[in-house]
C-alpha cells in the first residue's frame, strides 16, 4: 500500500471530506498561505480557496465560538487550533457551549465540528506549547476525544470525527506528523469508540496512547528478546472509551501498565487505570497497576529535561518489569 | 400613521401586535417573579421588565429564517422571537413540555429550528456564536440576519472583543444589540466602562455604533432596520446601544443596594409600555378601551401558560443521560 | 465552642487575615455592595474599603490575569470567581501563567495568590452553574488545589492559602455555604496536603470530597446499623494529595470507595483509586475498588434530574453494600 | 542636541548608548538566528530584527523599579530592560547559567526583580499581568510604571480587551506598547483588523492613543515620555502604537508568502539603526568612526555572550522537579 505521513493523511482526510461535502470548511490561524504552524493545510487555501480554507485573527475564542454557532446553523466546520495549549484561551466555548448545547436545549439543535489541535512535547517549545491536556475535555460530557498514533489510525478516525453530528476534540502528536505509515488512499472511517490491539502478547498489557504507543511498541521489541510477551493496546479514542477491549486484555494478561505523555496526577490515565480496578479484570490482576506519565512540573526547555519530563522507552521497559516482579 | 416613520413592514397592525406582546413579556416576567418568591419555581432568574421595547421592537423586523442569540435575561427575546409562553413556562417549571424538556431552564431557552439560538448563562458566551450564525449566512449565500443580544456587562468580556472584530472583519450580516440597562449584576456600567456610550466601542471595529433609546420601540425598530439594509447589502455588522433599565433586582435575590430608589423611579417613569400605547391612542392607532382589551388577553395567555406548565410531566430517570449526543 | 456557617468562616478567615496583612485584598465580580453572588463578602467593603473589597468588570480573564501580575509584583491577592464554571474563561491566565511562572522563570518570582470559587450542584443553576470541575486544575502542576467540607476546615484550610506563596484554586461548595460548625474564632492554619479522618471504622473506606463528605457520614451511619463499620477520610485537598492516610485506611479496611460530586469519567477520584491501585495497599484489596460520580451528561435543571446526577446517599450505601458483596 | 526635542532624561551620552543597545540587540538576534540555522538552539524563536528601535525607545527611560512585560518576540525588551546577553544567550542554549536555568528558554525569559516580569509565549498572555503590577503600584503607592509590549495580533485577543478595560477604569499607571509590525504569525494586519490605526482602538476605552514611528526612537523617546507622566501623574494608562515591521521570518521557518519582497526591502530602507546613527552624525553627537566602534563593541558582547553560554552546564535529572513552588 502507499505510504505517506500522518501529517499528509490529516490533510488528504480533510481534503477529500471538503470535495465531497460543501459545509465542511476550516478555521484557524495561519491556516490560509502559510499552510498552519505545522505546514498541515499547506496547499489547501490553493484548491480550496480562502473562504473555505479560513485565516483567522489570534481569538481562540472567538474562532471557536464562531465554529460552535456555524456548526448549530448548518455547516460542519473544522477548527485548526494552533497548539493544544492554547484551548485555555477557547474552553468556555467548547465546555459550556460547544458540549452542552444539545442537551441543555432537551436535545434540539446539533454541534457538528471538530477541533484539531496538535499537543505534545519535544520539540523545544516549553511550558506553555507542549501540554497534553485531553484529560480536560475527556471529563466534559458532551465532547467526543479522540487521540490517533498513526499515519493509517489518523486518516480512518478524522473521517469518522468529520462525520459525527457531535463536537469532537481531535488531538495529533507533533511529533508524529513526519511519521510514516501505510494509508489507504480511498476514504475510510475508523469508528471512534474502537481501540486497536496494535501488538498481541500474553504477560502484560501496555495501554497508551499517541506516541506512546510507539515507545511502548518499541519497549514490547525489547522486552520480546528477554522472553516477556507484552501487548500493546490504543484505544484511539479516550471518549467514547473501549473499555472491552481493554478488560478483555488485562484480563488475559493479568497485568497492567498504563503510559500517557500527558502529566501523571490526574491524566486520564487515572480513568483507565480505575476502569480496570472497577471491572472484572480486577480479579485477575496479579500485581499493582503501573502508570507512567508527564513528570509533575512545567515542561522544561532544556531538551534533556523535556525527555526526561515524559516516559520514554527505557521507562516502559521499567514499569512492564517490575509488574512482573523482575526489576 | 401619518407622522410616524417607521419601516413598511411595520404596519398598524403589527404595532399592535407588539403592544400586546410588551404585555406579554411583562407578565410573564411578573409571573416567573411571584413563582420565584413563592419557591415554586427551583433556581434563578434574570427578569428583563422595564426592558421590553428593544427585544419586541428589534425582533419586530425579523423573519423565521433570521437568527437570534440571547442571554441570562432571554425571556422577553425568546417571545419577541416568536416562542409561546407555554412551552417557556413548561421549561421554568422544568417539565417535558417545556422547550427543553425541563433539562435547560430559565438560562438555556432555545429554539434552534425557529431561529432562536439560546439563551446563555455565560455572560457574552453567546457572542461567538450569532458570528458563527452569521458566518453560515455569509457562507452558504442564505439570505437571514442574525441578532445577538447582550448587556452592558458583557461588553468587557474578551468574547464580546474577539467576536465582534471576527464579524468585522468577514463583513458579516450580524446585528450586535447591547442593552445597556446601566448595571451588571451590580456593577455600574459608570464604573466599569470609562466611554460615555458603549456604542462608541464599535469605532475599534471600524462599524457603525448606534445610540437608541431602549425604551423607544419606535426609535428600535427604525435603527434596527438600518442595521439590517447593512447586513443584507453586504455592508456587514452593526452594534446598536439601547439605553434602558431593569426594573427589578438582577436575579432572585438582590437588595439593589448599588443604586438608589430615586433613580428606579427615574426610570419606571419612562415604562415603555405606556410610551407606546400613549403613542399608539395619539396616533389613534387604537383606543384605550382597545389598549385595556390586549393587556387583558396578554395576562390570559400567560395564565394559560402556568396552567399548561403545571400539568407538563416531569422527566424521568430515563431521561437524564438521553440529548448528550446526537 | 462558638458555631458559624461555612460561609462566615470563610468571610473570618478573609477579614482576620486582611486586618494583619495590607498585602492581602480581593477582587471580583460583585463584592462590593452585592456581597458577592452569595453573600460571602458582605459586609467587607464596608470595613476595607473598595480598594481592597474590589468591584470588578466582567472580566474572568482579565482579573484573573491582574491577580498573577500583582501577586508576582507584592500583593497577595484572593480572586473570588463567581461560578466555578467560568475558570473556562480564566483558564489560560491560571494554567498557563500562574502556575507556570515560576518553573519557566528558573524559580525566581513567586505568585502568592488564592482563586475562591463556588462549585457544586443543587442550586438548579444548570449546566453552565453547577460544574465541579476541580479535576483540570488537579492535573496541572504548580496549582494547589483545596476543597473544604465543614466550618471549621474551611477556615483554617483559608489561612492555609492565604499564607502559601502559589496559586492555589479554593473550592467552596455552595450547598454547604449555610451549613454550621464549631469555629475558634482565632486564626488557625490547616496545613495543605493532610487528609482528615471524618470517621474510624474498619470494614471500608470512603474516600469523599466536599458535600460527599456529609453524604458519605450520613451513610456510614445508616450502614453502622446494619453492623458494617465504615471509616470517612477527607482529603481536604487535592494538591498536594495525603497519599499516606489513604493508604493506609485502605489497607486496614481492605476496600475502597470513592466519591465525588463531579462527573466520574476523568474525575479526581480516577487519579485517587489508581494511586490505591499503583500502591501497596492493592495487596490488601479485597474486592474492586468502587467510583462514585456525576452522571455522563451536562448538569440538568430539573430538580430531580439535578438530583440524580450526583450520588445520593443511597448511592453511597449501595457500593459499600457491593464492595462488601452485600448488595 | 539643538534641533533635537528629547527629555532631560536623554542626554547625548544616553543616545549614545541606546545606539550601541539597539546594535546589541540586532546582532543577538542575527547570532540567534544563524544558531538556530545550524540546528545547535533547541526549540523556536521569534527575532525582532527591524523592531529595535520600540524597545530601545521605550525602555530608554525606564528606571530599575519601573516593569515591563514582553512577549514571544522578546529579546529586544529584554536587552533593553537591562539583562545582559550573557545570561540570555545561556537560556537558550538551555543551560543553569541562564535567566531561567534553562527551564524558560527564548519565550519565557524574565527577570523579576530587575522588572522585566517575563516575556510570554500566549499571545495577549502578559497584558493582564502589567495591568496587575500597575494595580500592585496603584495600591502600594509605589512610583513605579509598567509597560506592556504585544503586537497588532495580540489586539485581537479577549485579554486585551478585558486588560486595557481594567486598567482604564482603574487608572492605573500602565503604558499600553503594540508593536505592530504589520503581521502576526502571517496575517495581515490589514486582514485581521478593520481599522487603519491599532492605536484607534484606545477610543473603547476612553484613554489615550497614540500613533507613533516604531522606527523612529527620538519619536518613541517622546510619545513614551509623555505616556510616563501621564501615568505618574494619575493620568492613567495610554495606548501607543508603534508601526514598525520585522525583517525577518515569523519564526525560525517561513517561507514569508504572505508578503512581497518588494515590501520587505522598502521597509529595510526605514532601518531604525541606519537612522539613528545619521541623527547622531547630523547632530554631531557622534561620528562615523565612534559610531562603527560601537557597532564593533556590540558585536564582540555577542560574541563573549555565546562564549559564555557555551561554558554553562547543562541542568541535571535533579533540577526537573525543583522551581514548582515556592
Ligand atoms: C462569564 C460570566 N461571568 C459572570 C456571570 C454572572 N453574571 C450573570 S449576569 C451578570 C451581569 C451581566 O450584566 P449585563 O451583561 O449588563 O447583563 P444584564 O444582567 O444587565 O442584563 C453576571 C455578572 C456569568 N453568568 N457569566
Ligand atoms: C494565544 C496564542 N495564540 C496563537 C499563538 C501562536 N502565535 C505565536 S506568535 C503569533 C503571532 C503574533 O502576532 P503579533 O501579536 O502581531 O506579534 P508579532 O509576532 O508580530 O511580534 C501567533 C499566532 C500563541 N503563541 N498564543
Ligand atoms: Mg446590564
Ligand atoms: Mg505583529
Amino acid at each position: 500500500m502507499r505510504e505517506i505521513t500522518y501529517l499528509e493523511a490529516v490533510r488528504e482526510a480533510m481534503s477529500q471530506e471538503m470535495r465531497a461535502n460543501e459545509d465542511v470548511f476550516i478555521l484557524g490561524e495561519d491556516i490560509g498561505v502559510y499552510g498552519g504552524a505545522f505546514g498541515v493545510t499547506r496547499g489547501m487555501i490553493e484548491e480550496f480557496g480562502p473562504e473555505r480554507i479560513r485565516n483567522t485573527p489570534i481569538s481562540e475564542s472567538g474562532i471557536a465560538g464562531a465554529a460552535v454557532g456555524a456548526a448549530l446553523t448548518g455547516m460542519r466546520p473544522i477548527l485548526e487550533l494552533q497548539f493544544s495549549d492554547f484551548i485555555t484561551i477557547a474552553m468556555d466555548q467548547m465546555v459550556n457551549q460547544a458540549a452542552k448545547i444539545r442537551y441543555m436545549y432537551g436535545g434540539k439543535g446539533k454541534v457538528p465540528m471538530v477541533l484539531r489541535t496538535p499537543s505534545g512535547s519535544g520539540t523545544g517549545a516549553a511550558a506553555q506549547h507542549s501540554q497534553s491536556l485531553e484529560a480536560w475535555v475527556a471529563h466534559i460530557p458532551g465532547l467526543k476525544v479522540v487521540q490517533p498514533s498513526t499515519a493509517h489510525d489518523v486518516k480512518g478516525l478524522l473521517k469518522a470525527a468529520m462525520d459525527d453530528d457531535n463536537p469532537v476534540i481531535f488531538y495529533e502528536h507533533k511529533l508524529l506528523y513526519k511519521t510514516k505509515g501505510d494509508v489507504p488512499e480511498e476514504q475510510y472511517s475508523i469508528p471512534l469508540g474502537k481501540a486497536d490491539v496494535k501488538r498481541e502478547g500474553t504477560d502484560v498489557t501496555i495501554v497508551a496512547t499517541a506516541i506512546m504507543v510507539h515507545r511502548a511498541l518499541e519497549a514490547a521489541e525489547e522486552l520480546e528478546k528477554e522472553g516477556i510477551s507484552v501487548e500493546v493496546v490504543d484505544p484511539r479514542t479516550l471518549v467514547p472509551l473501549d473499555t472491552e477491549t481493554i478488560i478483555q486484555s488485562v484480563s488475559k494478561t493479568s497485568r497492567l501498565v498504563v503510559v500517557h505523555e500527558a502529566v501523571k496526577r490526574g491524566g486520564y490515565g487515572a480513568e483507565i487505570a480505575s476502569m480496570i480496578a472497577e471491572s472484572e479484570a480486577f480479579d485477575y490482576l496479579d500485581a499493582p497497576i503501573k502508570r507512567l506519565g508527564g513528570a509533575s512540573s512545567p515542561i522544561p526547555y532544556n531538551p534533556e529535561l523535556e525527555k526526561m519530563h515524559v516516559p520514554q522507552v527505557p521507562d516502559i521497559i521499567q514499569a512492564v518489569k517490575e509488574t512482573l516482579n523482575k526489576a | 400613521m401619518n407622522h410616524l416613520k417607521v419601516p413598511e413592514k411595520i404596519t398598524e397592525n403589527k404595532l399592535v401586535e407588539l403592544y400586546k406582546q410588551m404585555w406579554l413579556i411583562r407578565y410573564f416576567e411578573e409571573k416567573v417573579d411571584q413563582f420565584f418568591a413563592k419557591g415554586k419555581i427551583h433556581g434563578t432568574t434574570h427578569l428583563a421588565v422595564g426592558q421590553e421595547a428593544s427585544a419586541a421592537g428589534v425582533c419586530a423586523l425579523l423573519d423565521k429564517e433570521d437568527k437570534i442569540t440571547s442571554t441570562h435575561r432571554g425571556h422577553g427575546h425568546c417571545i419577541a422571537k416568536g416562542a409561546t409562553p407555554d412551552k417557556m413556562m413548561a421549561e421554568l417549571f422544568g417539565r417535558t413540555t417545556g422547550y427543553c424538556k425541563g433539562k435547560g431552564g430559565s438560562m438555556h431557552i432555545a429554539d434552534v429550528e425557529m431561529g432562536n439560538l439560546g439563551a446563555n448563562g455565560i455572560v457574552g458566551g453567546g457572542i461567538p456564536l450569532a458570528v458563527g450564525s452569521a458566518l453560515t449566512a455569509s457562507m452558504k449565500k442564505l439570505n437571514y440576519v442574525t441578532v445577538c443580544f447582550f448587556g452592558d456587562g458583557a461588553t468587557n468580556e474578551g468574547s464580546f472583543h474577539e467576536a465582534v472584530n471576527l464579524a468585522a472583519v468577514w463583513n458579516l450580516p450580524v446585528i450586535f444589540v447591547c442593552e445597556n440597562n446601566q448595571y451588571g449584576m451590580s456593577g455600574s456600567v459608570k464604573e466599569m466602562v470609562k466611554v460615555e456610550d458603549i456604542a462608541t466601542r464599535a469605532k475599534a471595529y471600524g462599524i457603525p455604533g448606534v445610540v437608541a433609546d431602549g425604551n423607544d420601540i419606535i426609535e428600535m425598530i427604525n435603527v434596527t432596520d438600518e442595521a439590517i439594509a447593512r447586513a443584507k447589502n453586504g455592508e456587514g455588522p452593526t452594534l446598536i446601544e439601547a439605553k434602558t433599565y431593569r426594573w427589578k433586582g438582577h436575579s432572585k435575590s438582590d437588595a439593589k443596594k448599588y443604586r438608589t430608589r430615586d433613580e428606579e423611579n427615574e426610570w419606571r417613569e419612562k415604562d415603555p409600555i405606556k410610551r407606546l400605547k400613549e403613542l399608539l391612542i395619539s396616533e389613534s392607532i387604537f383606543t384605550e378601551e382597545k389598549a385595556e382589551a390586549l393587556r387583558k388577553e396578554a395576562l390570559k395567555e400567560i395564565e394559560d401558560a402556568v396552567a399548561f406548565a403545571e400539568e407538563g410531566p416531569m422527566p424521568t430517570k430515563d431521561d437524564l443521560l438521553t440529548d448528550v449526543f446526537a
